[in-house]
């Protein structure tokens, strides 16, 4: 009866996990993008290969300490509950770091793999067969990875939406909701990082690429996000008495000024702002820096707010207590 | 056995009858089929006897590993009905309370600053009984006031203050219920019990039997109100659990349920509705009465209480269609106002004019069950006089009960001699009386205060020594009977062994006794006292039986009409139901009831009206961990309209002052309350801080009620005081 | 009882003294307990007696005759003179007319 | 040992619940439900305007639901349910996820601080396999809560299902919830 079961280690972990899935899936998508026969964006696909299994494997960490029996983790893959959102999640959690790590390991340049094997005691025999040269099958691997990614982006919804107990969550809208939300991540965290990378000064058509992504996401974010309202309003009364935590209840503000405003619209405002000229005059583009630099941290903001908003705001909504929560 | 077994499936069936079924008796009901009792090496199943509240009801106990686990209804007992409520279950924890007192204890600070030196049980015998020798030496035995509070081993404790020389022995009915005990016993020569299991309409004066406490009469009037049988109306000034439940609830402007009464009386006689035949073979004064009613009309009773005329009417013509299986229901703790009596004295005539004396669904004269007696040497009388003046003051009260509140105003005052030692058993007069100041002088000015309690109440940290008494799991008492319609007799015997360096009561007692040269009043264990009850028992090995069952009821077939026969004599002075009291009359009282109309607060102030919730037993028990959860500090209700003009606002904190004192309260602001009135609820705001959880929690009613008592019993009026509200 | 009894037991009642000072009723309680109960109980020899078996003044009445058994014996034979003082205090205090108002447990 | 099919449930006169908590004290006890927690409870619902007022009592807790979702959402199996109907956790497989928690329309579960794992309402199954009543049905003064056995035709539920009018709570999430409110 404690009113919040889960808290910030697990909304910091789904957010993690739809980073990383944001992640591997804008870098593999880079990664096919080609122009005259050769890979249009190799950096990006390259940094987002690379930074594509830390966030899940931190967020998994995270996940586990949250755990009343933190060491008993390891039942979650003794049993496979196909009913259990969770034990799927689990298990397509794993595989997918498995497959983000490889693929990382694929991108890996000669000398930073070499570098990593030469620390490895030349007794270990067996770890040193590991040493070899993926980088030949980064498509393939990317082709394993990309469902891998977009199901564990959409499980981080599933395993709020797929709980019938809240009226909040439970709706198929908040699966999509949550993945466009972690491949608009993904894209933003890309360009953050690559404008971050001082070494490798970002050129304007990586730029460009990645703040078209996001536009694209962020847009199919609020698709997603105006029919949950609308579908929520004329749902059946405990869906609306849920909706009302957002709309002028205790979440009200969150929601509105620092998600929608500040972690999508501004966002999205900065983004359509920056490429309009040329996609519409055919202008050059030319790609601000710093505006980047802001649009892509709003929207990595943007992104942990729905999830802190959706596991706060879903756990306070229930069928028995919400009409006595007005 | 020879009682009547009965499937529990059966007895549901039997009380959820439909109406249609409405003549039959739900008698004979009440023992279940037994449980089946496991027994494993480590566990065992002790019966014994629910110490919690005066209720008595039999528990089983389930002790593993030494410890007690879990506390199971008994069956076998008709007036514990298979049930436990809140506090019964929490006994438990009652015996692993951190905070209990571990040992005996010397105050080494001033009074009340909470500096203890744990001693030995010689040590505090020795110093205890020092003091008292020397107040008695230069006061005389008088000089020393033996309090206590209902009990089982509450005997031993007024006895070894008689064998010292003290006639002032107080017990609590002056701050309970004595206004009802004398009011019925005046009329009917006894104090009846309430057949509601088989009433059809039941009338409340803020009896609130569904909230407050637990017993029999909630359990079979929930049933008959909810299955329909039953009509309820209910008066009280607050929206409680009670009035949720009843069928009609009035919120009665406070201090008038005297007036409601006199007009259904008033309707009754002139509808001619009363029972003739009973009230000419049974009763004296009718006539005065019906002459005595006739100014008291429903339109008057109208603007007395606020309760429509024609409510009145209807209700006094239910009530009497209903007879005799109708009852105004005289309540448990009843002290309010100053004419208390009078207003009690009222519903019993109101009774006796409609019939229903000693049949099904009325008021039935309480049953007993014989028990032995262990016959220990009595003592010489006490010379002196009460220092309460009993026998001028209030001549008809119970002369061994005393009258509380008269006592501490003629101890403060030293006359008519000064009273310099206090000996406290079970009770906490700085709660349980009105004016805390006042009972802070009267401690001041004790030479020696002894308190023999479980828990450090706020009287045990107030005292000199402080004696650890067993909790009731962790002793054997005596053998009690417990009268009514479906009369019992009931044991306590040892669960587990005292976790702490605890006596019982007897054993406190004897250690006293022994220092004060009064062993030979004492000699006897509580073995062998509880052997002599058994043997009076009309059961084949009674001993044997009473421990291993710790109930013994009779067949559970009650017999009504048992007094209504031509050569019964109520204990009256006429033999008769004296509707009419010649007592009264010689007392100076009014010998029928005379109303007047209560004083009202004034524009700024509220009537303070106090209650209980049966988490709780009076100030006991809020410091219980699995009770406390339930509530956890005690707030002023008052009705929104009066909060909106002082600006108060839920959830803020006000200041409540009367003439006496002013506390500190969060305000909830609710509709379940009349405008004019201010509620809170008792046991809270404790002084000691061995009541860690609700220490300085809430605020203590003792601290802002008035001094007042009623006219006859003397029985302490606890609704009398006017209070002031602001935001703090 | 005949009826002429009666009308002389109260005719004799109220002639006598009516009170019976000094007794303890403590002390009656117990001789009463310990010597007359001893047949007057349920079940005992002789019929059971109980202080509401009369009112005061039979009591007084009684007691004034100071006869036992039907009026076969003493009373001072059963108990001493002062026990009988005591056991009518006891009695007279406790009897069927007496007001006895009830109290609450103890 | 008679192996005919059975299936507990509760059936709740709520209307003659007079908050007294006596089955929350004694599931404490039974259970040794730590402070603070608790397996069953009463909701108070208090309505309208001096002087028309009501208050509904109603005695809540697990429902042991025909298709408990605390069960469905087990990552590890933990909770499970008894061919009897009662919704158990098997501490030895709970890793303390809460996930169970929030998949409960009742809110009838909560974590257990020091084991790490979640508890909930038993129904009383260790009293229940020994023919006894669960502890809150026991102790209730004013007998609220009538247990049973829904597969026993001649049984009291069945009696007070087929007689009087009755609702189930939160039906709309599908988990078939098997506490029975008497209206």
């Amino acid at each position: 009866m404690h009113e919040f079961n889960w808290g910030l280690l697990i909304v910091v972990y789904l957010f993690l996990g739809g980073l990383s899935a944001g992640l591997f899936f804008a870098a593999g998508l880079a990664n096919y993008l080609e122009v005259d026969g050769q890979p249009a964006y190799p950096r990006i696909a390259r940094m987002g290969a690379l930074l594509a299994p830390w966030p899940v494997a931190l967020g998994s960490a995270l996940l586990i300490l949250d755990l009343g029996n933190w060491y008993r983790f390891y039942k979650l893959f003794t049993h496979f509950r196909w009913e259990s959102p969770m034990s799927i999640g689990s298990w397509l959690l794993t595989l997918f770091t498995l497959i983000a790590f490889a693929y990382a390991f694929a991108w890996l340049p000669e000398e930073w793999r070499m570098k990593l094997f030469s620390k490895v005691p030349a007794t270990w025999k067996q770890v040193h067969r590991l040493n070899v040269d993926l980088s030949a099958h980064r498509k393939t691997l990317a082709m394993i990875g990309f469902p891998f990614s977009i199901g564990v982006g959409i499980y981080t919804g599933v395993l709020l939406g797929a709980v019938s107990a809240r009226p909040f969550w439970n709706t198929n809208l908040v699966a999509q909701m949550f993945l466009f939300s972690a491949l608009s991540s993904g894209a933003a965290a890309l360009l953050l990082a690559m404008v971050l990378d001082k070494r490798n000064p970002i050129e304007t058509h990586e730029t460009k690429f990645l703040i078209t992504l996001d536009i694209v996401f962020i847009s199919l974010e609020l698709f997603i996000i105006l029919p949950y309202l609308i579908h929520g309003q004329l749902s059946v009364l405990a869906v609306k008495q849920a909706l009302w935590l957002i709309l002028g209840g205790p979440y009200t503000v969150l929601f509105w000024v620092f998600f929608m405003g500040l972690g999508l619209l501004v966002p999205l405002a900065i983004e359509v702002y920056e490429l309009a000229p040329s996609l519409l005059k055919g202008r050059t583009f030319h790609g601000s820096r710093n505006l980047a630099l802001a649009a892509s941290s709003l929207v990595l903001v943007g992104g942990f707010l729905l999830r802190y908003i959706f596991v706060y705001a879903g756990q306070l909504s229930s069928f028995h207590k919400m009409g006595m929560l007005h | 056995m020879g009682t009547t077994r009965m499937d529990r499936r059966l007895f549901l069936k039997a009380t959820g009858a439909t109406a249609g079924a409405a003549a039959s008796i739900q008698v004979g009901c009440l023992s279940y089929f037994k449980k089946g009792r496991s027994a494993t090496a480590d566990r065992r199943e002790v019966p014994t006897t629910c110490e919690l509240c005066p209720n008595k009801c039999s528990a089983i106990a389930v002790v593993e590993g030494g410890l007690v686990k879990k506390l199971n209804p008994n069956p076998e007992n008709p007036k514990s009905r298979d049930m436990l409520c809140a506090r019964g279950n929490a006994a438990i924890k009652q015996v692993y309370d951190p905070d209990r007192i571990k040992q005996p204890m010397i105050r080494v600070g001033a009074r009340g600053e909470g500096k203890w030196k744990p001693v030995s049980w010689d040590e505090a015998f020795d110093f205890a009984a020092k003091k008292l020798a020397e107040v008695k030496e230069k006061h005389g035995p008088q000089a020393s006031l033996w309090s206590s509070t209902e009990g089982f081993q509450e005997v031993f404790f007024k006895n070894l203050g008689l064998a010292f020389g003290s006639p002032n022995i107080v017990r609590h009915p002056t701050l309970c219920l004595a206004s009802v005990n004398l009011a019925y016993s005046m009329t009917f020569g006894t104090v009846p019990s309430f057949d509601l299991l088989n009433s059809r309409y039941v009338i409340m004066s803020g009896a609130n039997r569904f909230e407050s406490i637990i017993t029999p009469d909630t359990m079979d009037l929930i049933g008959g109100v909810m299955e329909r049988k039953a009509k309820l109306i209910y008066l009280d000034p607050r929206f409680t659990v009670t009035a949720a439940k009843a069928d009609e609830w009035y919120p009665i402007k406070p201090g008038t349920d005297l007036a409601f009464i006199l007009a259904m009386i008033h309707v009754i006689i002139k509808e001619n509705r009363h029972s003739k035949d009973f009230i000419a073979a049974y009763t004296t004064g009718f006539d005065l009465l019906a002459e005595h009613v006739k100014s008291y009309t429903p339109e008057w009773a109208e603007k007395e209480t606020e309760i429509p005329a024609k409510d009145i009417i209807r209700i006094a013509r239910e009530f009497s269609d209903a007879a005799p299986r109708s009852l105004y229901y005289a309540g448990r703790r009843s002290s309010w106002y100053q004419n208390d009596f009078q207003m009690r004295r009222a519903q019993a005539i109101l009774n006796a004019i409609v019939g229903n004396w000693d049949q099904v669904g009325g008021m039935v004269p309480n049953a007993k069950l014989p028990k032995g007696e262990f016959l220990f040497m009595p003592w010489d009388e006490p010379k002196a006089p009460r220092v309460d003046e009993i026998d001028k003051h209030f001549p008809l009260a119970a002369k061994g009960d005393g009258v509380y509140l008269k006592l501490r105003e003629n101890v403060l005052s030293g006359k008519p001699y000064p009273v310099k030692a206090w000996m406290v058993y079970k009770q906490d007069p700085m709660n349980a009386m009105p004016d805390q100041a006042k009972t802070l002088k009267m401690i001041e000015g004790m030479d020696f205060i002894g308190v023999i309690d479980v828990a450090m109440s706020d009287m045990a940290w107030y005292a000199d020594v402080v004696f650890p008494e067993s909790a009731y799991l962790e002793r054997t008492d005596p053998v009690e009977v417990m009268a009514g319609i479906w009369p019992a007799v009931v044991y306590r015997q040892q669960v587990v062994k005292p976790i702490h360096d605890t006596k019982p009561n007897l054993e406190i007692v004897q250690g006293l006794a022994k220092r004060l040269g009064l062993s030979d009043y004492f000699d006897y264990t509580i073995e062998q006292w509880v052997d002599a009850e058994f043997k009076e028992l009309p059961i084949p090995m009674a001993a044997e039986h009473m421990k291993k069952h710790g109930v013994w009821a009779a067949s559970g077939q009650p017999s009504y009409g048992k007094t209504l026969t031509p050569d019964h004599r109520f204990v009256t002075k006429t033999g008769k139901i004296e509707i009419f009291s010649e007592r009264l009359k010689e007392a100076g009282h009014d010998p029928l009831p005379v109303y007047a109309s209560p004083e009202q607060p004034p524009a700024d102030r509220f009537r303070l009206i106090l209650g209980r919730v049966g988490y709780f037993t009076h100030a006991n028990h809020s410091n219980n961990v699995w009770l406390h959860e339930f509530m956890k500090e005690n707030d002023l209700w008052i009705n929104p309209k009066s909060a909106a003009k002082l600006g108060i606002l839920n959830g803020a904190i006000v200041d409540v002052t009367s003439s006496v004192g002013s506390v500190k309260l969060k305000a909830r602001v609710t509709e379940e309350i009349r405008p004019d009135c201010v509620f809170m609820l008792h046991g809270f705001g404790k002084k000691s801080k061995m009541q860690s959880l609700v220490y300085n929690v809430g605020a203590s009613d003792a601290v802002i009620l008035e001094t007042a008592w009623d006219k006859v019993s003397g029985n302490a009026a606890f609704h009398e005081t006017f209070v002031k509200v602001t935001n703090a | 009882m005949s009826n002429t009894v009666k009308l002389l037991v109260l005719i004799a009642a109220l002639t006598l003294p009516l009170a019976a000072e000094g007794g303890s009723d403590t002390k009656g309680k117990f001789f009463f307990k310990k010597t007359c109960k001893s047949c007057h109980a349920p079940g005992g020899s002789a019929k059971e007696v109980t202080p509401l078996s009369k009112t005061q003044a039979q009591w007084k009445a009684y007691f004034a005759a100071g006869k036992h058994k039907k009026g076969a014996e003493k009373l001072d034979s059963v108990l001493k003179p002062e026990q009988v003082k005591d056991v009518q205090t006891f009695l007279v205090n406790h009897a069927s007319d007496s007001p006895q108002p009830e109290t609450c447990g103890g | 040992m008679d192996i005919r099919k059975r299936r507990y449930a509760l059936v709740i006169d709520s209307r003659k619940c007079i908050n007294c908590k006596a089955c929350v004290v004694a599931c404490k006890a039974e259970n040794g439900v730590p402070t603070g927690n608790f397996r069953n409870w009463i909701n108070a619902d208090r309505q309208g305007e001096y002087p028309k007022l009501r208050i509904d009592f109603t005695p809540e807790q697990c429902h042991h639901c025909e298709h408990p979702s605390c069960v469905r959402v087990c990552p590890t199996g933990a909770s499970w349910q008894r061919k009897d109907g009662i919704v158990l956790v098997y501490e030895d497989d709970c890793i303390g996820c809460r996930y169970c928690m929030l998949a409960c329309p009742y809110d009838a579960r909560y974590f257990h601080e020091e084991s790490g794992t979640v508890h909930k309402c038993t129904l009383c199954n260790h009293r229940v396999d020994k023919g006894e009543v669960p502890a809150c049905v026991e102790t209730c003064p004013s007998k609220v809560r009538v247990f049973g056995d829904l597969e026993d035709p001649a049984g009291r539920l069945h009696e007070l299902l087929a007689t009087r009018r009755h609702i189930v709570k939160e039906p709309q999430t599908g988990n078939g919830p098997q506490l029975y409110y008497l209206l």
